[in-house]
C-alpha cells in the first residue's frame, strides 16, 4: 500500500482533471485556457493499421514531425477559444452539447516527491461525447497522458497527450476540446 | 428517391440551374460509380509515400480499396484490393513493406507486381483448370506519375493523363513544383483520413473555385490565425495575393480551379512575420521562381479542383484533398499534405503547424466547410426540396476563352467553372466518348 | 420490400383487412412523400410560440424541416428550411426572434416574410441574371391559422382549411378552446420531440380511436398515475366521462376520433381529488362551458387524429402530437403540450406534472405504446409476414352516418375509423382530385 | 491540497452513488426509492438549439415550469416502479439491461462543514447503458448534479439535476432511472 | 447494386466462377428471401430446448422471428412471431413455458397449439365478421422432428425432410447420433448468437467443406488449443481422422460436407490426452460405435452444411450453426452446442470448455474465420470489384458419383461441392419445381 | 463514515485495476498474465431475454455450466494471449486499438479484515471500446465483480465475472480481454 500523501495527492490531481471536465461542459473556454502552461504541449497524434511488431515504431505519428490531428501550443487553443466566442463559427453553433467522462486517473510519476510534489505525469481515459443540432452524434473514447505542474493553489496542464482510439476518423469535425 | 431521370433534365446551363438531385439521389450516386469513377482519372497517391522497392500504401478509388505499391523492379502499381479467390482483402495494413501479399483466408499470394504466385496445392488442385496469369491482382490499365503525384484509370480506352490534365497542368505545376521554381520535389508529410455527411460534389465544388463562401470563414477572419497572425494580422493567410488579379478558369475535360495572376513587377509580400527565417526563406523561393520560370511565374495557385474529386490548396496550406464517395450523402475525406521535400526542418515545422490548425476536422477554416456541406446535403434531400434546383448563375457568360490564359478565364468570382465541371459531369453520365469528355471545343458546343 | 403493388390492392375494405407491406414498404413509403404528405394539411405549430413580429420556431412538414415565422408586420409564414443558393439549412435555432436569416454557407439573406434580400457582391456577379424575386424562401401556397393552431398544405389546389376539416371541426375545437367554452385561448408550454423505430401510422392510429388497445396500458391501470391517484384512485385519469356515451367518429377527408357525448342533464365529475383549487377551477370551467356552449357542450373530446399525422389527447392529457416520418420504420414524435393560458399558476402546475408522467418517452402511458408499434412493425417486415394482412374487422357496418352527430358514427369500438382512414389514404396514394380526397359522399360510395 | 477529511467524505459520497447504481443495475429499485428524500426532486431538462448567448436564459427548460423531460416528486418515481413491479410494463417487459457508469465525482458545496458534513451538492456525470431484447441499444450521457442529505450512517438524495446531452431524443424511452 | 440479371449469367459451373453480385447485391438478397428461404427446409432448433408441454423457444427462419413450441397435448409446433391482429410480437421471451400467447398490444391470446382463443369483447365487436379460425397463428405447413432437431419449411409443396436430405442423412446421422452408435440421444447445452457484417454464405460455404482455408487458422494449429494441448499436441484439435480418408461429398439437393473414411481396420486414436476419463470414455464410444454399426461406423464427420444455412461440427467440437440472413452483407449467427444427453458431467465439462474457446466470436478459431468473411464481403461490393467473378475451380471434374459413398464424392479438397450448392441456389432462384430442387439425375444433368 | 483504512485500500485497489487496464491497452499481454492466479476463474456469461421474476433463476448462464461466453482458466487466457502474439491471429491483425474505462470501483467483501486485507471482492463497471482497421467500431458496456488476491506488494485477480449487457452479441468477436 502507498503513503496516504500518495493517495491525496491522486485525489487532488483526479479533482483537478474534473474541474477542467466542468469548465469545458460548462463552455467557461476562457477559465479552461487559465489551466494551460504558456508552453502547453497539445498532441493528438493520427494512428495507423501496422503489422505485427510495428506498433511501437509507425502506430502513431509523432509529436513535432509531419501531421497528426492536433500538435498545438497554447497560442492555437487560445485562437480555437476566440473563434467559438465569435458566434459565427458555425461549426459550433449553435454549440453542441458535449460531456466529458475522466476515469482511471493513475499517478504515473511524481516529481520531485510526493511530499513536494510539483510535477506530476497523470494518465487516464476520456470518454466524450459531442450531440449537436439535432441527430449528430459523436463519442471519442481514448487515453490521454498529462503533465501536470503546480500552480500556487492549484495545477496548470504543461503537455496532454491525446490517444483517440481511430484510424480514419468517425467524424466529421474535431470542433471541441480533448 | 430513386428516380434517375435524364441527366440533361437535371442540369440546366442555360438557366444556370441544377437540380438538387444528383447531391441526394441513389440513383445517379450509382451511375456516378458506374459511369464517372470508373473512367475518370482519379488520384491515388504520391509517390514519397512508397520510395522503396516493396512499399506500398492503401489508397482508394471510389469506393474501392486499392493497393499503390512499387514492385522489386522499382516500378510503380495499382491494384484493387481484393482476392481474385473469393474476394477477401489482401492488404489491411495501411503503409510498409512487402515482398508478397498473402491473403488471409486461403493464402494465396501476388507478387508485388500482382503476379498470382502462391496456391497452396497448386499441382494437386488446380493443375490444368487454373490458369494463373488470367487471375493476378487486378490492376489499373492506366497509370500516371507526375511530379510524384500518381493517378490511375479504369478505363483502358481513357486519353493519357497529360491530354486529360489539359491546360490546368500549368496550375497543378504550381502546386506540385518547388516554391523556388524547380520541377517537382515535393513531398507528402501525412494524411487526413475523415468521414462526414455530405455529398462528395460539394466538397469538389468548394475547391473548383467556390470563392463566393469566403463569408462562412468569418470566424477565422476575424481573429487571424494565418502564419503572421502573432503579428497581428487578421484572416486566414499571408496576403502573397496582394499584387494580383484573381482568375477562375474552367478547362475542357472538367478542371476548375482558382489562381491569381501577379503583374510582371510583382515584388515578394511579407509573410510569415513570426518567422523571420522562414520569410527569409520564402523570399528566397520568389525571386529564384522568379528568375527561372520568368514570364510563368506570374501564375500562383490558390486552389482547384482537377476532375472529379481531386482538390488542391496551393500554397496557404498546400496539399491534394480527394473526396471518396461512400454514398450519395456519406464521404471520406483524405488530404496529403506537401511540402518541398528539400525545405529546411524550421520551415517544414512552421508549415505544417499552419496546415494542422487551417485544415481538415480539425481545422480553424475547414470545420466551417464542414458544418456547411452537410446542411447543405441533408435539406437537400426532401421531396419538396428537390423540386427546386440550386443556382448557379452567377458571371453568367462573363469569361473569355484562352485569354489571358488556357481557359474559360473569368476575372471575377464565378459558377462558369462549376457550371463547365457538370457539363463534363453529365457527359460522363451520359456515357460520352474520350472526344467529348476531355472537351475538344466542337463537342463543348454541341454539348452547351 | 420495394414491390408497390397498386395500392387498392394492400386495402380491402370490403373484407377488412389491409397489407402489412403499406407499413413497412420503402415503396409506400415513397409515394406516402410524394403523393400524400405533399398535399394534406399538416400541423406545423401554434401562434404561442411566435408571439411577436420576427419570433420564428423551426418545426416539420414530412421529412422535411420548415420555419414557421411571425414577419415584421404581424403575419405569419411557413417556409422550406433550405437556401436557395445551394441548399444550405438556413436557419439552424430551434426558436428565436430576428429580423433576416443569414445562410452560413454565402450569406445570402432572407428576410421574415421570406425574400431573398441580401445577395453579396448581387451588383458585380449577379446583376441582369438572378431575378431576386423568383429566388425567395420555398413558402407554403397554403397557410391556416385556426384558435392559435397553424396548418399548411403543399398543394396549390388544396381546399381551405375548414372544408378539410369538415365536420371534424367540433371536435377539434374540444381541444383548442378553453375549458369555459371560449373560443380558442390555448398555449403550449411546451414540446417533446423524439425518435422511434416503427411507422409512422401505427402512432397515428393509435389516436384514430384505438380504444382496443386499452389492455396495454394494464401498468398504469393497475396502479393508477391520474390526478386523482394520490387519493387511491387507480387508472390513467380522473371519470370525467362516466355519464357519457363513447362514440368513435369517422369523417370524410379520413379525420377519425373518439370522443363522449355526455347526457343534457350532466354533472360535473369531481376530479383533481388531491387538489381541491383545481378540482374548484374545473368545476367552475364546466358550468361555466355548458352555459355558454348549451347543447354543444355535451361533447367533449378523447382523442383523436386529424388526416393524416396530428393526432391530440384532448382532456387528460391535452395536446397535438405529430408524427413525422424519417423511413418507413422510423418516425419522429412531436408533442405539443396545451393548456389554457389564462388558467391559473397552480392549475397549470398540476397538469404540466400529469402531463409529463403521462405522456410522451418518459410517460408511463406512452412508453407501452411505444413498445407495441415498435414490435408491431419489425414483426411485420418478414417476406412471410407481408402475405398475411392486418385485420381490420372490428364492429364492420356498425356505425350511422351523421347520427347523433355528423360523421360515421359508431357507438361501439371499431376498427371502422382506421377503415376510413386508409380509404383516404388509398385515395391520396391514387392521386385522386381533391373532391374524392375531402370525401363527397358520392365519390365515397366509388371508392366503397 | 485539501484537508483529508474533505477526500474523506468524497470517498464516502463516491461510495454512496455507487451503490446506488448498483441497487438500479440489479433492479433492486425499493431499496433504491429508500435513498430518495420525501421532498425529492427529480429533474432532467429538455435541450434547445439556441443563438451564441442565449444559453444561459434559453437553453434549458426550468425545474418548476413548463414541460421537460422528467419534474419530478418521489410519489411519481415510486410509481414508475411499482409499474415495473407489475410484470406487464410492457416498455420494460422483458427488462431492460442496464449499466450505470458514474464518474467525475466531485463535492461542489459541502454543508454546513466538511468535519460536520450535513448536505452536500455532488456533481458527477453519467453513462447509462440500455440493451434491451435482442437489438434496442441506446447510450445515454450526461451531467448530474444532486443535492444528497445526511441521514443517519447513510445519505439521501433532496435533489437530482440530469443533464442529458440531447436535443431531439434519440430513443424511444426513457423507461429506465438515471 | 440492384441489378438482378439472370441468375444463370452470374453462375458459370462450367467455367467455375461465380459472381460477386450474389455476395453483395440487394437484388439477389431479396430473391433469396422470397424465392429460396420461403421454400428450403431450415434448421429450427432441437427438441431439448421444449421437453415439456407448454414449453417453446423462439427461433428464426430466414429473416423472420419464429416460435418453437411443445403444445399441451406435447406436439411440435412453429408459428410465426406475429399476431394476426396487428402484427405484434406475440413472445418476447427467448424461452419458457405457458399456455398461453398473449398479445401485450390488445390481448389477443393464443393457445400453444397456435389457435386464436381470446378476443376481447368478441361476441360485441368481432361476432359474424371475424372466424377465428381463420386468424390463428401463422403456422409452417412442414415440420419435421428428426433425431432431436427441428426442421421447417415454409412451402405446402415440400418434399418430406428425409427425401430433402437424401443421401446426406447419413452424415447428418454421424452428428446427431450418440458417440457409441446409438441413435440419437443428443441434446443442447448452450447457444451462441451474434451478428457479423458478412454474406451469410461465406458462413455456409465455410462449412460446405472448405477445407483449403486451413492456413486461415495457422495461430491457433501453431499454439494449440485442442483437448490434448495441455500435453504439448499442436493444432485445433486431437487426431481422430489420422487412419481415414477425407472425402468431400456434394449431394442432390444442395447439401455438402466434408467427412472421413476410416479403414474397415480403425483403431481407437488416444484423445484428450489431459484427460484420461474422457479419452477412457471416447474409446468406450469408440469400440461401441464399431460393434453396433459395423461397415457404417467407418464413416466419421467433419463439417457440413445441410442446404441452404445449417452448418455443423461433427466431433470437435459438435454442433449445428444456422446463419440467418440481415441483409446481403449481415448476418446473424446462431450456434448450438451440443453433446449426448446421457454422457458423463466429466465428459460435458471438457467438451463445453474446448466448445467456447474454439467457436463463435469468442472462439479462437472462429474469430478468423469471421475477419475473412468480414472483409471478403467487404471488399466484394465495389463497382469495379463486382465485375471480376470469384473463383472455384478447385478440383473441377475431380469427384466420381455415389462411390465410394453417395452422393458426388471426391478425394481431394474441392470446390465441388460449392458448385453443386450454387447450382441448387441457382435453382431456388429460378422458382425450379421440387424435381429439380432435390436434383433429380436428369434434372441434375439439365441444369449442368 | 468508514475508517481511513477503507478508503485507503479502496485507493489501492482501484489503481491496481487501472493498472491492468494501462497494460491490456499498451497490449502488454504477457505481464497482464502475471497478474492472474493460476486458479484464475475468468467468466462472461450469455444473457437472456425472460419473463419478469425469472431473470434470478434463468437470466444468466451459469459459472461452470453449459455454454458462457466465457468460461475458462488462466491456461487458456494463456493460450489467447499467445495467438495474439503469433502475428497471424487475423481477427486481431492489425492490432485493434483498444480503451478500456473502469468506473464504479467499490468494495464489495474484505476479508479477513481491512486492516489486514488479504482478499478483497470488488465491484466495477467496464466500458470496453475496441475499434479496428478502419471502420470496425464497438463498445462494450457492463459490470464487473472481481476476486482480487494479496500477492507479496500487488494483487492477483482469483476470479473476474463480466456481465456484458447484451443478449444477442452486437459484435463480430470477442477477441479482446475483458
Ligand atoms: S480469398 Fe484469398 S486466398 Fe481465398
Ligand atoms: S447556400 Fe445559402 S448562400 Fe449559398
Ligand atoms: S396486435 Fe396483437 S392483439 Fe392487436
Ligand atoms: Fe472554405
Ligand atoms: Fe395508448
Ligand atoms: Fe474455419
Amino acid at each position: 500500500m502507498r503513503p496516504l500523501a500518495w493517495y491525496q495527492l491522486r485525489e487532488e490531481i483526479e479533482e483537478f482533471l474534473y474541474f477542467e471536465a466542468d469548465l469545458l461542459d460548462q463552455r467557461r473556454f476562457k477559465e479552461w485556457l487559465d489551466l494551460l502552461a504558456e508552453d502547453l504541449v497539445y498532441f493528438m497524434p493520427v494512428r495507423r493499421n501496422v503489422r505485427f511488431g510495428q506498433h511501437a515504431e509507425r502506430e502513431n505519428t509523432k509529436q513535432g514531425e509531419g501531421i497528426s490531428w492536433f500538435d498545438e501550443d497554447k497560442w492555437t487553443l487560445g485562437k480555437r477559444v476566440e473563434q467559438v466566442l465569435t458566434g459565427v463559427h458555425y461549426a459550433e453553433e449553435p454549440l453542441s452539447r458535449v460531456t466529458h467522462m475522466v476515469s482511471n486517473v493513475r499517478l504515473l510519476d511524481v516529481r520531485p516527491s510526493v511530499e513536494d510534489a510539483r510535477e506530476v505525469t497523470v494518465g487516464s481515459r476520456f470518454l466524450v461525447y459531442q450531440n449537436r443540432v439535432e441527430y449528430e452524434n459523436h463519442t471519442f473514447i481514448g487515453r490521454r497522458t498529462d503533465e501536470l505542474r503546480r500552480a500556487g493553489a492549484s495545477w496548470q496542464i504543461a503537455r496532454r497527450e491525446m490517444i483517440l482510439e481511430q484510424n480514419v476518423l468517425l467524424a466529421k469535425n474535431l470542433s471541441i476540446f480533448f | 428517391m430513386t428516380t434517375t431521370l435524364p441527366i440533361d433534365q437535371m442540369i440546366d446551363l442555360k438557366r444556370g440551374t441544377i437540380s438538387r438531385e444528383i447531391f441526394v439521389s441513389p440513383g445517379y450516386y450509382r451511375e456516378e460509380l458506374e459511369k464517372l469513377f470508373t473512367r475518370a482519372w482519379l488520384f491515388v497517391g504520391h509517390e514519397s509515400l512508397i520510395p522503396k522497392p516493396g512499399d506500398f500504401y492503401v489508397s482508394r478509388m471510389g469506393e474501392e480499396s486499392v493497393i499503390l505499391c512499387r514492385d522489386a523492379q522499382g516500378a510503380v502499381h495499382v491494384f484493387l484490393n481484393s482476392c481474385r479467390h473469393r474476394g477477401m482483402k489482401v492488404c489491411r495494413y495501411e503503409q510498409g513493406n512487402t515482398s508478397l501479399f498473402v491473403c488471409p483466408y486461403h493464402s494465396w499470394s501476388y507478387t508485388t507486381d500482382g503476379r498470382l504466385q502462391g496456391v497452396p496445392l497448386y499441382r494437386a488442385l488446380y493443375e490444368g483448370t487454373l490458369n494463373r496469369d488470367e487471375w493476378s491482382l487486378i490492376e489499373v490499365p492506366n497509370l500516371a506519375l507526375y511530379k510524384g503525384t500518381v493517378w490511375a484509370s479504369w478505363d483502358p480506352a481513357a486519353p493519357d493523363f497529360l491530354d486529360y490534365l489539359g491546360t490546368a497542368v500549368d496550375h497543378l505545376d504550381q502546386v506540385l513544383d518547388c516554391r523556388d521554381g524547380r520541377p517537382g520535389g515535393s513531398e507528402v508529410i501525412g494524411v487526413h483520413k475523415w468521414v462526414f455527411p455530405s455529398n462528395w460534389k460539394f466538397a469538389a465544388e468548394n475547391f473548383l473555385g467556390d470563392t463566393y463562401h469566403n463569408p462562412s470563414h468569418r470566424s477565422v477572419d476575424m481573429i487571424g490565425i494565418g502564419p503572421s497572425a502573432q503579428r497581428g494580422q487578421k484572416g486566414r493567410r499571408d496576403n502573397e495575393y496582394n499584387q494580383g488579379h484573381h482568375v477562375w478558369v474552367g478547362h475542357p475535360a472538367g478542371h476548375g480551379m482558382h489562381s491569381v495572376l501577379m503583374p510582371p513587377t510583382m515584388e515578394y509580400e511579407p509573410s510569415y512575420a513570426q518567422y523571420p527565417i522562414v520569410d527569409e526563406y520564402f523570399r528566397h523561393c520568389f525571386e529564384e521562381r522568379k528568375r527561372r520560370l520568368g514570364e510563368k511565374a506570374r501564375l500562383l495557385p490558390f486552389t482547384g479542383n482537377i476532375f472529379p474529386n481531386a482538390s488542391y490548396h496551393g500554397r496557404q496550406p498546400r496539399g491534394i484533398c480527394v473526396w471518396h464517395p461512400h454514398s450519395p450523402t456519406e464521404t471520406e475525406g483524405w488530404r496529403f499534405f506537401m511540402v518541398d521535400a528539400d525545405a529546411p526542418a524550421e520551415v517544414k515545422d512552421v508549415l505544417r503547424r499552419f496546415y494542422m490548425r487551417y485544415s481538415g476536422p480539425a481545422g480553424m477554416t475547414e470545420q466551417d466547410d464542414m458544418e456547411n456541406w452537410l446542411y447543405a446535403t441533408a435539406a437537400s434531400r426532401g421531396t419538396i426540396a428537390r423540386r427546386y434546383p440550386f443556382n448557379y448563375q452567377m458571371s453568367m457568360g462573363a469569361y473569355q476563352t484562352d485569354d489571358p490564359i488556357p481557359g474559360d478565364v473569368s476575372l471575377q468570382i464565378t459558377d462558369q467553372t462549376p457550371r463547365n465541371y457538370y457539363r463534363v459531369y453529365a457527359s460522363y453520365l451520359k456515357g460520352a466518348p474520350w472526344d467529348e469528355l476531355v472537351g475538344r471545343p466542337s463537342m463543348r458546343a454541341a454539348a452547351e
